[in-house]
């Protein structure tokens, strides 16, 4: 019976598997990562962990973080929640000894079902551009961390933009503005906040759903042509992008007044939409392209070694691309901060955690980084985990995304009360007392 | 001359009826319920409660709760995941909106409720047959989810739909830490399961395999079809919504709506497929198998192969073998991993004699 | 068992039909309580369906069904078992993946007074019940002497054995009127002949009232007390067996089909 | 008014889209009684590798061409292995066993051709047509046309050549079919390749439309209620059957959406099908069947 023989040999490999964590430590920081390559996601996956990881790489062949060598290791997701946690579970001890710095799902579903383990664990959740939008309030969510811009800033930064096409803030009045978004808790999740803001400026908001995959969007888009509102706000998500734009195309509406927020922005959403997607609009928290002396110096001593992690070397510099080199920056700066205080060694989750409430980044450092223009200034705290808020736009010509704005801030008055009242509802629906910040140094 | 023997007959049919006719059996069985209940909670850590162990039990619960329908009763469904949604999101309501009720008879009410919903979704099974009936089991796959999203009442109105685990407490014992929701899940996994076991040995159970056997032949000899076929629906439900309310609860602590996707009924489908249809056993090896194959593979990749493949890749290999394994398994063994193991028991029990 | 108590199964005027296809014209005949009837004529004569007729499994276009004093126009399977009709099939309708013990006990479905509920948490009345059931189970496996496969699954077992099964569980429920489609269709002499006496021993034993359709002439004249014939699904005999064999037209129809 | 007819016209030319879908499994369903989950997967597989191939600077009817003989390998393969062990065993077994071939096969497409979404350009402008004041898009009347010429290739083939013949010989009664001395394995291999014959034609008008990617194997999803609403083992059905779905679905989406909340349309197609199931147990054209004892 060849199953029972087959038995031996894989227990044999599961223990030596589990068991191999245990060893012996080095002086390394390690990155546990939950990625995803396969699935209908695969492609934001590849070109964020691509970049992530041909970042790390990039900071190794330069000698490390004060000589402190980074290390990681995948693990397939699949952007199925149950994998991520189990990656989660797997990842979280750290490998051979180097400690875990922090957690980079790119997931909504993955980072909301390892938030509570992230707090009991004390590794950080970095939910860059994404994540639960009241994990903002880092008193509530010390180990969460939505970097550069949550989703009520998303939108209140695309609601801005349009104000400031139509003249100003107070012409937004009467405007039409429909919504198209992702049935799914990561599309439903600004519902509430836009509906605020229209009422706000006086706006009519038009809510539509599409249903997941959105393989299908005929009769959305036959409703916004009834409607033939000013604007289209696109909340899309993998597939459901470049057959909206289709679809657009195919009912008649001008591609550009439909906007993307920030998951409809890569070249993935645009480029398989063909000549539909031309003039397409989105935001972006960073620009696309190669120019950046960071990608510039990756391309020197990880690419063109032959070390780049990109199956298909054509997408280095593209959105996801650069979203993972963001992210990256954003995770290796918190380390050297942190190690500012803690010294130059493998540091703990929380050691890092208070590296990444202490990230400043000024013009000044960015320049060092080689990434101005690519991140935004930014400055976290223990009360705001966020940081930035700002977005810019880009316009599709076919091939590739040009900006078409400067930097247009969210407006993160208004919605940190909001963002306050719901982390406080969950503070208390958990029995969490939040954190004092000004005991925090 | 019927009568004569019945004297010397009636001890028998009370060990007859014993759960596990076998004395080796019976013994094995609580050596190993001491092992998991006593031993584990030792000797575990957190990634093997966590990541390993209770997923293991939420799935084999799942695939008892689809085999009796599907192995048992002979009705298809495609729609196992629709029914943990249900348990699950009435479990949470239960929980939130009924002051001081405890936490199991909020998964009971929870598995109450999917029971009901199968039920409903069973109807037109009292009027098609075979692959038929997933069109029906399909609608609620996908109607469900979608209610759940859409009614913010059912998440308390989270602006994303999501629900989160409300405190483990049974009788005052805090068990939501890893070994504790471990354990929290073993004791009603191993209840419901001898319960199961109770039922397909009763004359539901004989019933159902009647029916999955020979539906006309089952009318005639007397075999109320509607209502067999309904209890399959409302018992299945039951272990379904109960196995949902588990897995948002003890295992992952957070569940979506999407959580529960067609994926989900296909995995569940897998583990009766894999460990064998009409057996209760097999719905733990199965689930085993699911939850521990693609760990072996990695972790046997990353040993062996060091890394030269990389995981993505992985993943597309894992999948294709899943998928030649469900087809060698109907082909040379439909009755799974369970039957395997019977074999496996009889040579060890003719051990070390050859043949 | 007087001759002045009414019959136990009597159909008027039955007519069956299949898209238009007559199976069955116009048959009327009686049963008696306690008597062994054998349908017989040759193949595609209407004999099975006749069967399901009887027992609710097909409805008759036309016609009616009077059994235990109860008439019908229509009978439901279902309602023909609780009334006290059991049958086997032509070709065999086991459970194939079921053992020999649960079969039979299958059999004994409607003598179940306990809930589900209850057999399931073995409570109340279940465990006494489910005794009593398995007693009666083994009752009717050692009468046909099958004991030694009470545990083997029937798919398993020898065509022979799993008619013998199958007519267990139709004796399992304990019924007034037995019906038997073909119960030694396959078997060699010796089979045949046990047959034979099994289902005498079971009309003696428990007054059951047997329908049997049969092709072996000498098998049905050396058990049967009462012979129905039937041609193109019209009745053409119907008697004692004597009287049967001796019915021209009966002669002609078995000589003309070269039987 | 103007806006009902688009919506019913736009509804019925995404209906035959679904229905190109349903008439792979039509095919397969007719001659070897599988309700094949896998056409999905081989839609996928398909449009990937001709995508694939056309990236790789084949021209287009080589890439054709050599994705056709690989649907043929595929075709092989499943007669071989897959359909020939589990020949007369009950038809959930062959369904179970489709969806293990779905997993296969999407898990070779990816690993073969890596995850990326890749576009299609077939060289038809989607811009739409105004049919006085209707607006109609070309590329659904596109669509609409490729899946009428394939139904009449396809009955073309049927009925006219001698593998057609032998086909619905086996349709009809696989034993008498094999007594006459037609060979199944061989009927199985040419419908097998057949379906992946539409399943590429398939993958080349939904890949145009969506971008070739994964998600194009989870159109199975919307044929199922076409097949169950116009009957397993009728090409017109599946057409018709895709019709009423497509106008379906997009009317309630955009009249009843408002009442009971949009995004309905997932699961509207199976609410709608279990009714016709209800009232109509073997779909508008299948054949009923009468259980034999």
């Amino acid at each position: 019976m060849p199953f029972n023989k087959a038995l031996k040999p894989l227990a044999l490999a599961i223990s030596l598997g589990t068991l191999s964590l245990g060893a012996q430590a080095a002086a390394e920081q390690y990155f546990p990562l939950q990625s995803y390559r396969i699935g209908p996601y695969a492609a934001g996956g590849t070109g964020f962990f691509g970049g992530f990881i041909d970042y790390l790489q990039y900071v190794n062949a330069n000698g490390g973080v004060n000589g402190v060598k980074l290390t990681w290791s995948e693990c397939e997701t699949e952007y199925v929640v149950e994998k991520g946690v189990e990656c989660y579970e797997r990842l979280k001890k750290g490998l051979n000894g180097a400690p875990a710095a922090a957690t980079n799902p790119l997931s909504v579903g993955i980072a909301y079902a390892t938030l509570d383990r992230s707090t009991a664990d004390k590794i950080p959740l970095i939910t860059i551009n994404h994540g639960r939008t009241d994990s903002t309030d880092g008193r509530v969510f010390p180990y969460a961390f939505p970097l550069q811009l949550n989703p009520y800033s998303e939108v209140s930064a695309i609601v801005n933009y349009i104000g400031q096409q139509v003249g100003g803030l107070d012409k937004l009045k009467g405007k039409k503005i429909v919504t198209l978004y992702h049935g799914s808790p990561y599309g439903k999740e600004t519902n509430e906040v836009l509906e605020k803001l229209a009422a706000k400026y006086g706006f009519a908001l038009t809510l539509l759903e599409v249903p997941h995959p959105g393989n299908e969007q005929q009769s959305q888009w036959l409703n916004i042509r009834r409607i033939q509102p000013d604007y289209v706000i696109l909340r899309g998500w993998g597939v459901m992008n470049p057959v909206a734009l289709k679809t657009a195309q195919k009912l008649g509406y001008p591609t550009d007044r439909i906007i993307g927020n920030i998951w409809s922005n890569s070249e993935d959403d645009a480029a398989p939409a063909g000549a539909a997607a031309k003039g397409f609009i989105s935001i972006t928290t960073h620009p696309s392209g190669t120019g950046f002396p960071v990608l510039q110096g990756i391309k020197k001593s990880v690419v063109d070694a032959g070390k780049g992690n990109l199956a298909d070397p054509k997408r280095f510099g593209t959105v996801y691309y650069n979203l993972g080199v963001v992210n990256g920056i954003l995770n290796v700066e918190a380390v050297r901060i942190a190690q500012a205080r803690f010294g130059n060694k493998p540091l703990t989750g929380e050691q890092v955690r208070w590296g990444f409430e202490n990230i400043r980044l000024d013009d000044k450092r960015l320049k060092e980084l080689g990434a101005l223009g690519l991140v935004q200034p930014l400055k976290l705290s223990c009360a705001d985990h966020e940081g930035g808020g700002a977005v810019r736009f880009q316009q599709w010509n076919g091939q590739e995304w040009k900006l078409i704005s400067e930097w247009v801030q969210a407006d993160r008055a208004l919605l940190r009360p909001i963002i306050e009242a719901s982390a406080s509802k969950y503070a208390k629906e958990k029995g969490i007392t939040p954190r004092d910040c000004a005991k925090e140094i | 001359m019927f009568y004569s023997e019945a004297g010397q007959f009636s001890t028998r049919y009370a060990a007859d009826r014993r759960l596990f006719r076998l004395r080796r059996d019976r013994l094995g069985l609580g050596l190993l319920l001491v092992f998991a209940f006593a031993v584990v909670p030792q000797i575990g850590n957190d990634y093997w409660f966590s990541a390993i162990l209770t997923p293991f039990l939420v799935l084999s619960l799942a695939g008892l709760g689809l085999n009796l329908l599907t192995g048992y009763a002979g009705q298809l469904s495609l729609g196992s995941a629709a029914f943990m949604a249900a348990g699950a999101f009435a479990t949470y309501n239960f929980q939130l909106r009924i002051e001081g009720l405890p936490l199991l008879a909020s998964f009971a009410l929870g598995g109450v409720v999917a029971a009901l919903l199968s039920l409903v979704f069973g109807l037109p099974s009292l009027r098609i047959k075979g692959f038929y009936l997933i069109v029906s089991t399909l609608a609620a796959q996908f109607l469900v989810p979608w209610a759940l999203v859409k009614y913010g009442w059912f998440s308390n109105y989270n602006a994303s739909g999501v629900i989160s685990a409300p405190r483990l407490d049974v009788l005052g014992l805090d068990l939501s830490s890893p070994a504790g929701r471990y354990l929290l899940t073993l004791g009603i996994v191993v209840a419901l399961a001898f319960l199961a076991r109770n039922i397909v040995r009763s004359e539901l159970g004989r019933n159902w395999m009647a029916v999955r056997d020979m539906d006309t032949a089952a009318a005639v000899i007397g075999i109320p079809l509607a209502r067999t076929k309904l209890l399959a629906f409302a018992i299945s439900g039951f272990y379904l919504g109960v196995a949902g309310a588990l897995w948002a609860f003890t295992y992952l602590g957070t569940v979506e709506p999407h959580g529960f996707d067609l994926n989900r009924s296909f995995q569940v489908l897998f583990i009766i497929i894999i460990g064998g249809m009409g057996s209760i056993l097999g719905n733990f090896l199965g689930a085993a198998f699911i939850v521990l194959f693609p760990l072996l593979l990695s972790n046997l990749a990353g040993l062996l192969l060091g890394g030269l493949i990389d995981p993505g890749q992985l993943e597309n290999i894992q999948k294709m073998i899943f998928g030649a394994l469900i087809i060698v398994f109907l082909i040379r063994e439909p009755e799974g991993l369970a039957r395997l193991w019977q074999q496996f028991r009889a040579r060890l029990r003719r051990w070390p004699l050859r043949y | 068992m007087s001759l002045s108590s009414p019959p136990l199964l009597e159909l008027s005027h039955i007519s069956l039909s299949f898209k238009g296809v007559k199976a069955i014209t116009d048959i009327s005949f009686a049963v008696a309580r306690g008597e062994i009837c054998a349908l017989i004529g040759p193949n595609g004569a209407g004999k099975s369906s006749l069967l399901n007729v009887i027992n609710g499994v097909y409805q008759a276009q036309e016609g009616q069904i009077r059994f235990d004093g109860e008439a019908r126009r229509h009978m439901r399977p279902h309602h023909a078992a609780e009334r006290g009709m059991a049958r086997t099939f032509q070709n065999l309708a086991l459970f194939k993946g079921m053992t020999v013990l649960d079969n039979v006990l299958t059999g004994r479905n409607l003598k179940r007074r306990s809930s589900w509920i209850e057999q399931a948490l073995g409570v109340g009345r279940a465990p006494q019940e489910d005794d009593e059931q398995r007693r009666r189970a083994e009752e009717v496996i050692e009468f046909l002497n099958i004991q030694s496969w009470r545990q083997s699954l029937v798919g398993t077992l020898p065509y022979g054995l799993q008619k013998r099964v199958e007519l267990a569980r139709a004796l399992a429920a304990e019924p007034t009127l037995l019906l038997l489609d073909e119960p030694m269709a396959g078997m060699n002499a010796a089979e045949k002949k046990e047959m034979s006496r099994f289902i005498v021993d079971i009309n003696r034993e428990f007054g059951t009232t047997v329908v049997l359709i049969e092709h072996d002439i000498g098998v049905v004249m050396g058990i049967s007390s009462h012979v129905v014939v039937l041609d193109y699904g019209r009745k053409i005999g119907d008697g004692p067996p004597d009287a049967v064999r001796a019915n021209p037209e009966v002669v002609a129809a078995y000589l003309g089909t070269r039987h | 008014m103007d806006f009902f007819l688009e919506v019913l016209i736009g509804g019925l030319l995404a209906g035959v889209m679904y229905s190109l879908v349903a008439i792979g499994f039509v095919l397969i369903y007719k001659a070897s009684g599988v309700f094949n989950f896998a056409q999905g997967a081989m839609v996928l597989f398909a449009a990937l590798t001709f995508v694939s191939l056309g990236e790789r600077g084949v021209p287009f009817w080589i890439a054709f061409l050599v994705t056709l003989g690989t649907m043929l390998l595929l075709a092989l393969a499943v007669e071989r292995l897959v359909l020939r062990p589990l020949v007369n065993r009950a038809p959930i077994t062959l369904f179970m066993a489709t969806l293990g071939l779905a997993y296969i096969t999407e898990g070779a497409a990816q690993a073969l051709w890596g995850a990326q979404v890749h576009g299609l350009d077939l060289g038809i402008e989607d811009v739409p047509l105004d049919l006085g004041g209707l607006l109609v898009s070309q590329f659904d009347l596109f669509a609409a046309g490729m899946a009428a010429t394939l139904v009449l290739l396809l009955s073309v083939l049927f009925n006219k050549t001698r593998i057609g013949l032998s086909l619905r010989a086996v349709a009809d009664d696989t034993l008498a079919a094999q007594a006459v001395g037609i060979r199944l394995s061989r009927i199985w291999v040419v419908v097998w390749a057949v379906a992946g014959l539409v399943a590429l034609i398939t993958g080349l008008l939904w890949g145009a439309r969506l971008g070739v990617q994964f998600s194009l194997s989870l159109v199975v999803l919307k044929a199922l209620p076409v097949l169950i609403i116009g009957g397993f083992s009728s090409v017109g059905g599946a057409i018709v059957g895709g019709l009423i779905v497509g106008a379906s679905e997009k009317l309630a989406e955009i009249y009843a959406g408002p009442l009971i909340g949009s995004g309905i349309e997932n699961w509207f197609p199976y609410v709608l099908a279990m009714l016709f199931l209800l009232a109509r147990p073997t779909g508008l054209f299948g054949e009923r069947s009468i259980d034999r004892v």
